[in-house]
């Protein structure tokens, strides 16, 4: 992973905030160069159990783009993903993600550079977070063997 | 007898944990009362009144262990594949506050998993682990409800798989070895001298079970509906299955650590799930809860002994006390004696 | 006005089974049971220990005509199963309970040991011979009960209380601690908590809304959400499948909490999850037969587009 | 009981396997290939005997292993076959091997037909679908050691002519003239020029007499259903009769608990029982 | 699983800040990547020519082509796979010049991105399978919504290719808004004389079925296979009996409103819409007549010499299959008497719309042609047009041009001069937009010939006196208040779609905006299509439009229907969803989030109801497969497994 010691996921719809990626690169928008893009057909494809599986596998942020709402390629894809997406960033806290970690916008073809913007606010958001190490602690049980340092973190440890 | 005042068990514990890694009964801060085996550390609370909830069996079966490891490169020739085996090799562990169940429960375990060699089969992780394991176990002087060991011959006295007795007595514990890795823990300059007789142990409930091996693969497995109703509130979770001693079903999978390497591993896995059996034409052969059900019991008190010797259960009673259904695995065997 | 055996005993003329509870003769306390037949019946009971949710097994009953017992929160969980077509209403006969409040018999098994006497009396509670706090040991869904009384039902068995319970809610026992975690706190709580867990899925086998069961993909290889190892990782991914399946359904009925062999907070997400879909859509699950999911559903003008 | 040998004993690492190499490839059907793997070690293949019936875990690193019965015969020392139809993920990484690609080998595993005991006898094998695979193991067995058998018979039947797997074998085994030989499909087309019709119709129509006669059976479970019901009818005793059972297995040493049938382990006590030896078992097929 | 890693340079384009041979080093330390190099222009044939080459020579099932976005040339390389023998969706696109070489500077970077980039498309290609094309039979019949000019000429176009179309017209008769035209721009020829065959050729024309008086109900089904539920209203006249004799009408006792005037003057209850009306039938509309009002009348009945009055007559629901469905539903104009109570909201009867006074114009209208004040039938003198009257008004929340208006008054402002020689004509105008061929002449023939005084400025207000309306405006380009006095105010209001065109459009499952417009696939390349395969747009209904467009859009409309219908199968995109159906539930939760309606039931064997998808409705979205809580469905090309792979590769 390049650009510093963060990483970063875009899931982006085909139709619009891709193409809008697209559009930015088009115009050689600089960008940071931590983010990752992940091309679906739309942001009501993308499972909130995405998001989360990116952060439990070292994702630091995750940001969701798709069209306009009214826009959607696909008519309704975009309602539906802004409830399932919105229900997602509200429970971000209670998983232990600082909210500014998940981001979900949505940005057309034609606006390159409000994509460029997004995705260098995003990460200088993100940045000084630093690392999330979601489920850095998940020992296996044969490592406590170990010893018990491994595996569990004394209850004084945790506050 | 040896003796140690309760007061003193955290300076045992402490000398123990300088054979290795200590796990004794504990109970961790926000798990609403739950008592675990869990690594000790000076400083930590030890439960030796109240009985754990998850067996210890996890010292010698772990919930996860790495079997292999695997990486693939790229050579001019080709594809290269190498595999390597899990290192075996580690020092002690001392489990500490095992009751008599749990600790009988690793020598029915050995009757499959580490028999001498040549007469079964050998499991690697789990000879290094049950080889390296110091079992100190308390006797019970008064059981609940849901115990049932007395339905063994020893009962609450029997000292199998244990290196060492502790049974409470005044204000603290008298101590037996009964292993010469126990005669070793007694040598610690720990223990004071007492004329403390032996407490009385406890009687726990007996349930028959002798006669069930042959009907189990009999009558009583053709008969579904007998097993249909007596499973009727079981939802089919795996509790009973992961918090059972003697319990030692796995499920083999692959985990990539990156595209080339990754580890084969095994975990435990639970004869009531439905995925447990299903073959991918989808098709299951215990395709309900009954036919899972009467699997469970059959492998435990007919199928295991029929193959291994000793029935596959020892009378925790731990299935009984925490399923969420309130399902007796007593009320099935005496049904099942009943008919 | 008839009791909970005469009013099973009418029910079972129209139905197959009744689902309801029976006193466990070891240890005194209520344990579900299926009756078939006025005799079967007569062992039926309603007391301060049925606290099992039984809408977890209509799903498995779709081709039976049932008879459930259920308590309001109960009744909860039983019209969201209407709500999301797993169970036919007219294949359905609900014997609506009024219940006070439940004991939390885990809890005091836990504390006292299994199966000690236990007598809940109107206003005191021994257990073991012992006077204790009722008040400590009553399961924490009855803080702040939504329903005591049936929501849907075709029969009453014994008396409504007719009342709105007045008690306050009271939080999770663990929620003020929580809350005043930092997200890098919360990390390491969850992960602690998830340590414990064994993956035996009783929280999901004990849920009436996860009745996708036996291809739950918590356990698939198509798709591999989940990896197969027992560690706390896996299972936070198991719990966040949960809770994201269970978002706009969940009833909080509590059931995978009481279930949870080593007592993890499951709740805890839950209640939040379920604060958060009730502020964005004005929705609680299992309220009103009417409401249609808020995840199965937009509303182009109401939803607030704040984000982007 | 007591006639099927306790296997797996093996000691040390029995759950690691073998290391192996792809050396072809061939695609059966549309959803069966088979597969042709040499063990990386050439002492290992050298000293590799096997008996027809036998199973063995074929695997790919990183996808996991599966159960399949050896399709080779044993005194094909050139290379091990297994033919593997697509159903779930092992299978279908199995299917994405190429030649040269490394895979696993567990074997042999589990019992295998007793074929040492029907010397002298007449041999009714009757194969369908992927059930051929074991078949084709014996069937080329039998042939190896064509002398020791008396009239050998084989009943192959697939779904349509496209579900025919071993093309060059049963092209052989028409043309050789030792053995009885007939291909029959469940629907035909115009080009089909075998027989058509369910395998236990056509079992019926050929009537073997059962006198000094051995049936052995492997396929789908309906069709094993109803050809074990037509060798019922035609006199087979249930010891004349073998079939193999198939279960989920992972471990493969009768250990992991999936594929028992009451106390037998279909892995280790496995996969081939006689009717006889079915019958005394619980009924949980 | 054999896959082959080919980096584009793109020229420097990419190998200016990428080093394109250490992406594809790196890329052969991947799983199963077998081959990698970098090419100068992958795209280019001899590129292309190395892919094919290399593809062959290390027997490739997969190929990662690491080069610009997908969006660029995801089929040039599809059809490149195909060329090699691989299925061309085992390919998978790695964008490395948008989103990498062309947004970053620092070579080290953006060579390390563009490695993860390549890493993700591998893990994703190795979880993709061969995708294949299926193929659905088509219904060759064709349905038309609405028998204006568009949907007059669209059935014309398709019947004339001999496919049969059934034509359902909403109100009595076809012809719509243009029928009620006097003459068009920028020609002035008259309107009727230029429709009046088309509609009598749609009566005649074996292909075409027409049903009037009828209304689309529901939709089900799927491109090339609607199932249309269609209800012919009961007009109390036998359609087959009436011989358009207009006897009834001139006999019936019940006044009623004459809608096809545009309430410019009454009409009966039973009556024929206009003497050129297709089909030449009386209906009955019950609302006004005084048989159902009062309970007592039946004349008509009496007095029909053909027997066709039927007072028992009852709608009719016919269920019919159509391969394609054009929707031509038109416009009406925008009802201003709400939005503008400053031009009196509809009190002042000598304030009326533009197709008020059109009806006027016509010869053949209710005043014979006379232009007349409503309120006292005199003939004005001095006539006031406003211009974008619920148009381009932000103040009413209407931005929208309604692309006629600005035609029309000239049109009519030319008109009135040669009805009322002696007429002044003063237009309020915004703008003057007269972009089409002829128009900006027409509009200056206006001024010029017609003597029409053209006023830049909004009208404020309007208010009677003394017999006459003032018109209060200003003239913004001298910077003025204006005053005029009128004896008639025309305005030229804005258009709106069709009553009911939002709730047809949902019936339809196609997108409509706030007007109620219908809503093209594409503003550009996909202008009659809607996002529904298989329904297409013609005329008004999709905005704003005059009559040439209209035909235009009409015809392009008719020739996609052709196109599609002219194939006994069509081909389906793989890239869709799909059931396991060993798994699924049935709780129908893909069902409800379908904006395609493209999930249906189906019972299998073992009893069980599962979800299937109808591949030929199915657009690929992939809504349904977060919907479902097994997630037994999966997008083709984006299943979970290969999306969990994708991500994991680059953070693991």
């Amino acid at each position: 992973m390049s650009g510093g010691d963060i990483k970063l996921v875009g899931f982006l719809c085909n139709w619009c905030s891709y193409a809008g990626a697209d559009m930015a690169g088009t115009s050689r928008m600089a960008q940071p160069a931590e983010m990752r893009i992940v091309r679906l057909p739309c942001t009501g494809r993308v499972n909130p159990l995405l998001v989360l599986k990116a952060f439990q596998e070292g994702a630091d942020g995750v940001l969701v783009s798709g069209c306009h709402p009214g826009d959607c390629h696909y008519n309704e894809g975009n309602y539906y993903a802004h409830r399932r997406l919105e229900l997602l960033s509200r429970m971000m806290a209670v998983y232990g993600i600082e909210p500014e970690r998940f981001r979900y916008t949505w940005i057309s073809a034609s606006e390159g550079a409000r994509w460029a913007e997004t995705v260098t606010g995003f990460t200088e958001t993100i940045r000084p977070l630093g690392r999330l190490n979601l489920a850095g602690g998940g020992a296996r049980d044969d490592d406590h063997h170990q010893g018990p340092a491994a595996g569990s973190a004394s209850p004084a440890e945790k506050r | 007898m040896k003796f140690i005042a309760s007061d003193r068990i955290d300076g045992l514990l402490e000398r123990l944990g300088e054979r290795g890694p200590v796990w004794a009964p504990r109970e961790p801060e926000g798990a609403a009362g739950t008592v675990l085996f869990a690594p000790w550390r000076p400083g930590d609370a030890v439960e030796l009144d109240r009985f754990t909830t998850l067996s210890a069996k996890k010292l010698v079966l772990p919930a996860s262990e790495k079997l292999l490891s695997f990486s693939y490169s790229l050579t001019p020739e080709g594809e290269a594949l190498d595999i390597t085996g899990a290192d075996q090799g580690r020092g002690d562990t001392v489990l500490f506050g095992a009751r008599v169940c749990d600790a009988r429960a690793f020598t029915v375990l050995d009757a499959l998993l580490a028999l001498p060699p040549g007469e079964s089969y050998q499991d690697p992780g789990y000879r290094s682990r049950r080889r390296n394991l110091l079992v100190i176990t308390l006797a019970c002087t008064a059981g609940d409800a849901a115990c049932f060991c007395s339905s063994w011959k020893e009962g609450t006295a029997s000292t199998q798989g244990s290196d060492l007795m502790l049974y409470p007595a005044g204000e603290g514990y008298l101590a037996r070895s009964v292993s010469p890795r126990g005669e070793e823990l007694l040598a610690l300059d720990i223990w004071e001298d007492s004329d403390l007789e032996p407490p009385e142990l406890a009687v726990t409930d007996r349930v028959p079970f002798e006669a069930l091996e042959a009907k189990l693969v009999g009558s009583l497995f053709s008969d579904l509906d007998f097993w249909r109703e007596l499973t009727a509130k079981c939802v089919s979770c795996g509790y009973c299955t992961y918090t059972c001693p003697t319990c030692y079903c796995f499920d083999m999978y692959d985990e990539m650590s990156s595209s080339r390497d990754g580890e084969r591993c095994r975990s435990w896995d639970a004869c009531m799930f439905y995925l447990y059996t299903l073959e991918t034409s989808g098709h299951n052969p215990r395709p309900t809860i009954a036919h899972r059900y009467r699997n469970r019991i059959g492998h435990k008190f007919s199928y295991y002994p029929a193959n291994q010797g000793p029935v596959l259960c020892t009378g925790c009673g731990r299935c009984i006390r925490g399923c969420p259904v309130g399902l007796d695995i007593r009320d099935v065997l005496r049904a099942a004696g009943e008919r | 006005m008839n009791g909970i055996v005469d009013t099973i005993k009418n029910v079972l003329k129209e139905t197959d089974l009744v689902l309801g509870w029976t006193t466990d003769p070891v240890t005194g306390v209520a344990t579900p049971a299926r009756f078939h037949d006025e005799k079967e019946a007569e062992q039926a009971v309603f007391d301060s220990t049925c606290a099992h949710n039984l809408a977890v097994h209509l799903p498995r009953l779709k081709d039976s005509r049932v008879g459930i017992v259920a308590k309001g929160c109960d009744a909860r969980s039983v019209i969201e199963l209407i709500i999301e077509h797993e169970v036919q209403r007219e294949q359905l006969a609900v014997i609506g309970v009024g219940c006070g409040s439940l004991l939390d018999v885990k809890k005091i098994w836990r504390r006292y040991g299994y199966g000690v006497a236990i007598k809940d009396r109107d206003d005191s509670l021994l257990i073991g011979g012992e006077q204790v706090n009722r008040d400590e040991f009553i399961q924490r869904k009855c803080h702040g009960c939504l329903e005591a009384d049936p929501d849907i039902y075709d029969v009453i068995a014994g008396e409504v209380t007719g009342e709105i319970p007045t008690d306050t809610v009271r939080p999770h026992p663990l929620h003020d601690m929580f809350v005043s975690l930092t997200p890098a706190e919360r990390r390491s709580f969850w992960r602690e908590q998830f340590s414990r867990c064994i993956r035996c899925y009783a929280c999901r086998e004990v849920c009436p809304m996860c009745f996708c069961r036996d291809v739950c993909i918590m356990q698939t290889q198509i798709p591999r959400w989940a990896g197969g190892a027992v560690d706390a990782k896996q299972s936070e991914m198991i719990q966040l499948i949960r809770v994201n399946h269970l978002a706009g359904r969940c009833t909080g009925c509590g059931e995978c909490e009481r279930a949870c062999p080593v007592g993890i907070p499951l709740m805890l997400l839950l209640d939040e999850q379920n604060h958060a879909i009730e502020e964005m859509f004005a929705y609680g699950a299992g309220a009103s037969l009417k409401a249609r999911p808020p995840l199965l559903v937009f509303d182009v003008n109401k939803d607030i587009w704040g984000k982007g | 009981m007591s006639t099927i040998p306790r296997q797996g004993k093996k000691a040390l690492e029995p759950l690691r396997p073998e290391k192996a190499t792809v050396v072809d490839v061939i695609r059966e059907t549309h959803n069966i290939k088979s597969l042709r793997v040499v063990f990386d070690d050439e002492e290992l293949m050298t000293s590799f005997t096997f008996q027809p019936g036998q199973v063995g875990q074929l695997g790919v690193m990183g996808a996991g292993e599966s159960t399949f019965a050896i399709a080779s015969p044993p005194s094909q020392r050139e290379y091990i076959q297994f033919s593997v139809m697509k159903t779930g993920v092992v299978t279908t990484a199995i299917h994405e091997l190429a030649v040269g690609d490394r895979v696993t080998v567990r074997a042999p595993m589990g019992n295998h037909f007793p074929v040492d005991r029907w010397q002298g006898k007449n041999v009714l094998v009757i194969g369908g679908g992927i059930g051929m695979a074991p078949l084709r193991s014996l069937f080329l067995h039998m042939m190896d050691h064509r002398e020791e058998y008396g009239h050998l018979q084989l009943i192959y039947g697939a779904r349509t002519p496209s579900d025919i797997c071993y093309r060059d074998d049963c092209r052989d085994w028409k043309q050789c003239g030792d053995v009885d030989f007939i291909t029959t499909i469940d629907t035909g087309n115009q080009d089909w020029e075998g027989r058509v019709g369910l395998v236990p119709a056509v079992l019926e129509e050929e009537e073997p007499s059962p006198e000094n006669n051995i049936a052995v059976t492997c396929g789908p479970p309906v069709m094993i259903k109803f050809v074990l019901e037509s060798l019922g009818k035609m006199g087979f005793r249930d010891e004349q009769i073998y079939t193999t059972l198939e279960r989920r297995m992972k471990c493969g040493i009768g250990l992991c608990g999936r594929c028992n049938v009451g106390p037998r382990y279909v892995c280790t006590d496995g996969p081939v029982f006689s009717l006889k030896e079915l019958g005394e078992l619980p009924d949980e097929m | 699983m054999r896959i082959g890693v080919f980096v584009c340079q793109c020229g420097t384009n990419i190998a200016a800040t990428v080093s394109t041979e250490r992406v594809a080093s790196a890329a052969m330390a991947l799983r199963d990547v077998v081959h990698a190099e970098s090419i100068q222009y992958t795209c280019s044939d001899p590129g292309q020519r190395t892919v094919i080459a290399a593809a062959h020579k290390y027997a490739l099932d997969r190929v990662v082509i690491a080069a610009c976005s997908p969006r660029m040339h995801e089929t040039t390389f599809q059809r490149t796979m195909a060329q090699a023998g691989i299925n061309p969706f085992m390919m998978e696109m790695v964008n490395i010049r948008e989103h990498c070489s062309w947004i970053h500077s620092d070579m080290e970077v953006a060579t390390e991105k563009a490695i993860d980039l390549v890493s993700m498309g591998v893990a994703k290609v190795r979880g993709q399978t061969p995708l294949f094309s299926s193929h659905v039979p088509v219904v060759s019949e064709v349905l038309i919504i609405g028998g204006g000019v568009a949907g007059i000429q669209a059935a014309l176009d398709i019947a004339d290719a001999g496919m049969p179309v059934t034509l359902v017209e909403r109100g009595p008769t076809i012809g719509g808004n243009m029928a009620r035209l006097d003459k068009t721009f920028p020609t002035l020829d008259c309107s009727s004389c230029i429709l009046t065959p088309r509609m009598v050729e749609v009566k005649h024309h074996e292909n075409i079925r027409l049903m009037v008086n009828s209304e689309v109900e529901q939709v089900r089904g799927y491109i090339g296979n609607f199932e249309v539920d269609i209800r012919k209203k009961a007009t109390c006249v036998d359609e087959e009996k009436c011989t358009g004799c207009q006897i009834c009408e001139q006999k019936c006792p019940s006044e009623a409103p004459d809608e096809f005037n545009a309430g410019v003057g009454e009409t009966k209850a039973i009556s024929i819409a206009f003497p050129q009306a297709v089909p030449l039938v009386a209906s009955l509309r019950k609302e006004y007549c005084r048989l159902y009002i009062k309970g007592k009348c039946g004349i008509c009945k009496k007095v029909c010499p053909a027997d066709a009055v039927d007072y028992e007559q009852e709608d009719e629901l016919h269920t019919e299959k159509f391969g394609a469905i054009v929707v031509a539903t038109g416009y009406e104009l925008f009802d201003w008497r709400q939005a503008y109570p400053h031009y009196g909201g509809g009190l002042y009867p000598d304030v009326i719309t533009s197709i008020q006074y059109e009806r006027m114009l016509s010869a053949s209208g209710p005043t014979g042609g006379h232009i007349q004040r409503p309120s006292d039938g005199a003939e004005p003198k001095e006539i006031v047009f406003l211009s974008c009257v619920g148009s381009r008004d932000e103040s009413i929340g209407r931005p929208l041009c309604c692309k006629v208006g600005c035609m029309y008054i000239a049109k009519q402002a030319i008109l009135t001069r040669e009805h009322i020689p002696d007429s002044r004509t003063y237009v309020f105008y915004m703008d003057v937009r007269a972009g089409g061929k002829g128009y900006d002449e027409f509009y200056r023939r206006a001024q010029k010939e017609a003597g029409a005084v053209y006023l830049r400025g909004r009208v404020g207000k309007i208010y009677p006196r003394g017999g006459k309306l003032v018109v209060m405006g200003a003239d913004t380009l001298v910077g003025e208040n204006v005053e005029v006095e009128a004896d008639l105010v025309v305005l030229a209001t804005g258009i709106d779609a069709a009553a009911g065109a939002g709730s047809l459009a949902q019936r339809l499952n196609i997108p409509y905006d706030q007007y109620g417009f219908l809503s093209e696939s594409h503003p550009k390349l996909r202008p009659v299509e809607t996002t529904t395969g298989g329904i297409f747009l013609a005329g008004a209904c999709q905005g704003p439009k005059d009559i040439p467009e209209t035909v235009a859009q009409a015809s392009a409309a008719a020739a996609k229907v052709i196109v599609l219908l002219s194939h006994d199968e069509l081909e389906t995109s793989p890239m869709i969803a799909e059931v396991n159906h060993m798994r699924c539930i049935g709780c129908f939760k893909c069902r409800e989030v379908c904006p395609y309606h493209a999930i249906e039931e189906q019972g299998l064997r073992d009893g069980r109801r599962v979800a299937v998808v109808i591949e030929s409705l199915c657009q690929g979205c992939g809504l349904c497969t977060v919907a479902c809580p097994p997630s037994v469905i999966s997008l083709r090309g984006y299943t979970d497994n290969q999306l969990i792979e994708e991500v994991t590769a680059v953070l693991r």
